[in-house]
């Protein structure tokens, strides 16, 4: 066991699967030589040569067309896409042509492939460096969404997602690059997809979350403890497909439910985790399910106040726990 | 996919002779060229019978597309068609059940199982990309293929086919930027008729010739007149032996027309006069094709009848073949979202819950 | 009043917008000579020559990005395109900079434009001529999303988008073109965008429903009043900005509440609309809130079997306001 | 933009008439070009002291810049520019205080008021359009706003400028197409640096000229030396005399040279040698220029001596009052997602919700 960052253990996700099957292989803007933009890629280039890392032109929706036809003929590419913001360029790529592949060719042709994007705010991004784009892609069917909160997740979500025989979307809060760390085994592991895990147990209110909001999550949790609120903290880890035995799982038990997401709130993921919940579980509830959300601006701006107003917080999630539990 | 070889099938008239070929291949593109016509011609008649509720054509496209189609190995290159390649589907290996099923879309439809809408070939034992119905995006398959390609030294080469129009895409720009720092073995092909569904060529492509467009990527730009079934075979398989030798790609453009409407929810002569629907059939690739084989020696009166006869027959065959075929069961409409069936959704409440029949393939 | 079919009312709000006002203009592919593929434009191009009809080349990414420019230099483009299953081109554009531009100049520049898109399936369309894209725009604050579902709506609602200072995306169910007549006046009206109608009154469920699904919704509610139970059809018509008040309002009175949407259930509209209802009005609730929508595959398959599957319809809708009646 | 006129400010040197501009013209335009490279270094060294997180520099280009925006007429003209246009949007009338506020990004910055990143800059009333991150988007935008300029009549010219890198995307493909078909008055200005952050320009430009792209849309390419600021000015002139005149677009590349790592988040030492940076650091405008003009006797001693003085005191007093600016008061945050407040969604709840604090401006 070796203490990694989040982005380390990306890294090494990417250069263990790339070791592994010869026909993985890594292009974006950036990602060669000088190893991205965050250094997510450093040193694949000088490990594995211009064949299969490769530093593409500033065009994202050739990153993700060609990915498409190099997975048609064989390879596993994985396309980094410099900010998530930048995935839209993309959007017709990936959802009339990398969704729909296997569905209109009746199951024969498969794109394999893996997407991987730094996406969210609080680093000073401003509105087009700080986006969470999740929610236009989970709900296209046909893609999968993963969005990892620790180092050993990252890299055994991501080995996961390589070894997909459909794309995977692999969303990663720039934020966590540096800041998490955690233990990561030497050893080669996956952690399968489509599936959530209790981060915490408790018995008033789960908390549904993904990505940095797991961590603040967990410490708003640690907030009202001392208050006798005892939250249960459910990390999604994959969007799609979705774990509902765990979430529903959770919510039967505890009878209230607070979804959090960095995300504007209206129409974001999280208003599918709260439909499920409000339909699946509701005899179960005890309150109303909730959502705390960014709030329903275009984009995160740039000045350290206003991005300060539109991050979550674990005080603001504090708050909203406060809240339900007290209904 | 030349026929060349030994035997009598060796034989070649000088005009064969000057594009490298034997009169048995001249035969055969032309047996191509009119079986694609036949095919679309019963199509637009089942279209017509209400037996099929959409028709789209390659009319007037059919002699660039054997010709260039015949420059490549089958089963080995690649290609990313569009729409309109019925003769480039039927040059490459797809047979007329092949079309009719998916005319059809019947459940034995081998590129869609009947889920596509028609005129969206797909042969994946042939390496013909499933056509989507949003132009241009297959230009960065073929290029991602061609990538691909490169890296496995598989020697193969992909080609993508597309209109005029959808030639001003953004992702035709970033295709060709891409192939050509790569070199890739890649050949864009462009058959230009002139239209955008109602919109000409001048308010819709800023130049005369698409093929202007290839210095711009540093490539080779060729024009070749469409109704020249040899001349775009000899430009298809100039542009595919530079390929597969390290060459790099090459924009083709085949100036064609289009004999019918759009498609069968158009009418054009709300937009184009008779003089210009006329210059158009003075255009037609077939009778063209004819004639030259014919003046060669290469297509005589008995050949001719013989293959009137086979094609008629086949054409019959296929329609009959497609027309009996089941129509797909509506609950493997579930099917197929994903490699895995437990990834998908839950089915819809009016979806039976039975075994084998939620989420997965059965 | 005269009757019209649903794309008359709408060709008849444009024109009529044209001439009130020099600076609207209508762009898009087939849009002049031929007068679009549906011919919602027909007789424009006559009418108001080669400046204000302009046939553009087939480039949805431009059509927007002028549109956008346009707009920032005094006119009022009407954008078409041509089937919403393309608008994805022009994803970026819409979602990075219409959407973006007041928020991101602080207030002090617009961009006033209206694009309009048919939508929908149930007419042989396939996967790529069926599909329903609103959940992709309703997300994006900054943009506003309209979806009517009468005559008179259509041509009120769209006066109303094209004089709106912000982008406001039309979606025009096309198997609706035709098929739906209504009394629309010859005088100048306009229907004021953010307000949903009540189209039919109920105490026991409340069927919320937007284009095509509002008729379905009004014949399931037709199906199952004979067995006693009363459906209130809340037809939202304006999908963003939504109105709150009217939706709150009628679930508050019945207790229980269906969503009926035609696009992919997870992720899609209703889900929002799930989770504001589960969330505002859940002291309110005698039955989960439910959901009724298109299955979860990546698009609409062509064979009619296949389509009918895929396909909501009253009888589909009335089974789901069964179930919930029953609750 | 010139000030040529009567009176002193009409004399010209040679080299002032040789491009038909006074020598007062070129005295402006080097001020400028040393107005924006002072206001840059300040940019960095706020950025090291911890006064500002980000800097994304336009030093190397300035002398493009200056020479290509010197051609436009003032607050009638439009410029959709990119984040290194520092010295474009100081000719094109914003201040160093303007800059300076858009770097700190206060309340009190007119371009976006604190909400956009450094770089993005913004001036309505100078028709400079808001810069946004997504590259080359801003091209469609000055494409239609040259449509607009045609259908209304407002004799107004729209420029778009961006890097090489950016050059690519299929946004230029499509805004070209549409821009030459109906030779709108628009003119494309790609600064060529030779690197996308870290992507040398052979990886990322399929040819050695982006001008040589011009030709595939047919309309004029013009290659220029971005040191040369009185040749940008003359290429710039003409292009936008002939977009003016109805004659169509043109594509303007200039050479430049990035001096600085692409932004303060890169380490530029890391893809480029030190010969090449060293070839980049001979390739400075600014004393290109400056010897041009001392040898033609334009600028002496005393003016230099002169404008040392004004520009530092300049810099000083923008980022002083920059600095004291106030920032903008957080509850603004949901301010101006719609023209019409109450369109918005109810804000958060950690938001207070007094009159005029919730969904709209106050
Ligand atoms: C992205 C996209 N936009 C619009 C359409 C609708 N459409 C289908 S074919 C067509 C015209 C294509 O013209 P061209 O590329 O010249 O091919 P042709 O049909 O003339 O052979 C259009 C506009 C589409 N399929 N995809
Ligand atoms: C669509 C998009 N993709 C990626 C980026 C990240 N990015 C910002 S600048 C840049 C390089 C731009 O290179 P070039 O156009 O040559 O301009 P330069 O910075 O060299 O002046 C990249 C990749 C972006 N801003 N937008
Ligand atoms: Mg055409
Ligand atoms: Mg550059």
């Amino acid at each position: 066991m070796a203490i990694r960052t989040f982005i380390e253990a990306i890294r090494d996700g990417m250069a263990g699967e790339m070791r592994r099957d010869g026909s993985v292989i890594v292009l974006g803007e950036d990602v060669g030589r000088k190893g991205g933009v965050f250094l997510a890629t450093d040193g694949l280039w000088a490990e594995f040569g211009d064949d299969r890392v490769i530093d593409t032109p500033l065009t994202e929706s050739m990153i993700i067309g060609a990915s498409i036809g190099a997975a048609m003929n064989g390879l596993r590419p994985i396309a980094e896409i410099q900010f998530a913001d930048f995935i839209h360029p993309a959007f017709n790529q990936l959802v009339s042509e990398a969704a729909r592949m296997r569905y209109r060719t009746n199951g024969v042709v498969g794109v394999p492939m893996v997407v991987r994007a730094p996406y969210g705010g609080g680093v000073h991004g401003a509105l087009y460096h700080s986006q969470s784009v999740e929610a236009f892609f989970t709900h296209v069917p046909g893609l999968k969404v993963v969005i990892p909160s620790t180092p050993y997740d990252a890299k055994g979500l991501l080995r996961s997602a390589i070894r997909d025989e459909d794309p995977v979307l692999y969303f990663e809060h720039k934020k966590m690059y540096r800041s998490v760390r955690g233990e990561v085994p030497d050893v080669e592991y996956t952690v399968p997809l489509g599936r959530a895990s209790i981060r915490r147990a408790g018995r008033h209110v789960t908390l549904v979350a993904y990505g940095l909001m797991v961590a603040y999550g967990l410490e708003a949790a640690e907030r009202v403890a001392p208050e006798g609120v005892e939250v249960e903290v459910v990390d999604l880890r994959t969007l799609r497909p979705l774990d509902r035995e765990t979430l529903l799982g959770s919510v039967r038990k505890t009878g209230k439910c607070l979804v959090a997401y960095e995300d504007n709130r209206f129409g974001g993921y999280g208003a599918e985790i709260a439909a499920i919940v409000a339909e699946e579980a509701f005899d179960y509830l005890d309150g109303p399910v909730s959502r705390i959300a960014g709030p329903d601006v275009p984009a995160m701006p740039y000045n350290h106040a206003l991005e300060d107003w539109f991050m979550l917080s674990p005080a603001k999630i504090a708050d909203a726990i406060r809240k339900l539990a007290a209904y | 996919m030349t026929l060349t070889g030994d035997g009598p099938d060796a034989t070649a008239s000088p005009l064969a002779a000057s594009v490298g070929l034997a009169d048995a291949d001249l035969v055969v593109m032309y047996r191509l060229v009119a079986l694609a016509r036949a095919v679309d011609e019963r199509m637009w008649i089942l279209n017509r019978a209400g037996r099929i509720p959409f028709v789209i054509s390659g009319q007037g496209h059919e002699g660039a597309q054997v010709g260039l189609a015949w420059a490549l190995r089958r089963n080995h290159d690649w290609i990313a068609p569009f729409y309109r390649s019925i003769a480039t589907c039927l040059t490459a290996g797809m047979t007329p059940r092949d079309l009719m099923l998916a005319q059809y879309a019947k459940a034995s439809d081998s590129g869609s199982g009947g889920r596509q809408m028609p005129g969206h070939y797909g042969g994946p034992e042939h390496n013909i990309v499933s056509v989507s119905s949003p132009v241009a995006t297959q230009i960065l398959h073929a290029v991602g293929i061609a990538l691909a390609a490169r890296i496995r030294g598989t020697d193969q080469v992909a080609v993508a086919i597309m209109g005029e129009g959808s030639s001003n895409q953004g992702d035709v720009h970033e295709a060709l930027n891409f192939a050509a720092i790569h070199r890739l073995p890649f050949v864009f092909i462009v058959e230009n008729n002139g239209y955008a569904i109602s919109v000409p060529a001048e308010r819709e492509v800023s130049v005369k010739d698409v093929a202007m467009r290839a210095s711009g990527y540093g490539i080779p730009g060729v024009v070749v007149d469409g109704t020249d079934v040899l001349a775009c075979y000899r430009v298809g398989r100039e542009a595919v032996e530079r390929a597969r030798s390290g060459g790099g790609p090459t924009l083709i453009e085949a100036k064609v027309t289009r004999l019918t409407a759009h498609s069968s929810d158009d009418q054009q002569t709300k937009y184009r006069s008779e003089t210009d629907l006329a210059e158009g059939r003075a255009h037609d690739p077939l009778p063209i094709f004819r004639a030259r084989l014919r003046e060669a020696g290469v297509l005589t009166d008995e050949i001719e009848a013989a293959l009137t006869v086979e094609i008629a027959a086949v054409v019959e065959d296929a329609t009959d073949f497609a027309e009996a075929e089941p129509d797909p069961d509506p609950f493997t409409a579930v099917d197929w979202v994903y490699a895995d069936p437990a990834a998908s959704e839950p089915p819809p409440p009016w979806h039976p819950a039975g075994p084998g029949l939620s989420g997965g393939p059965h």
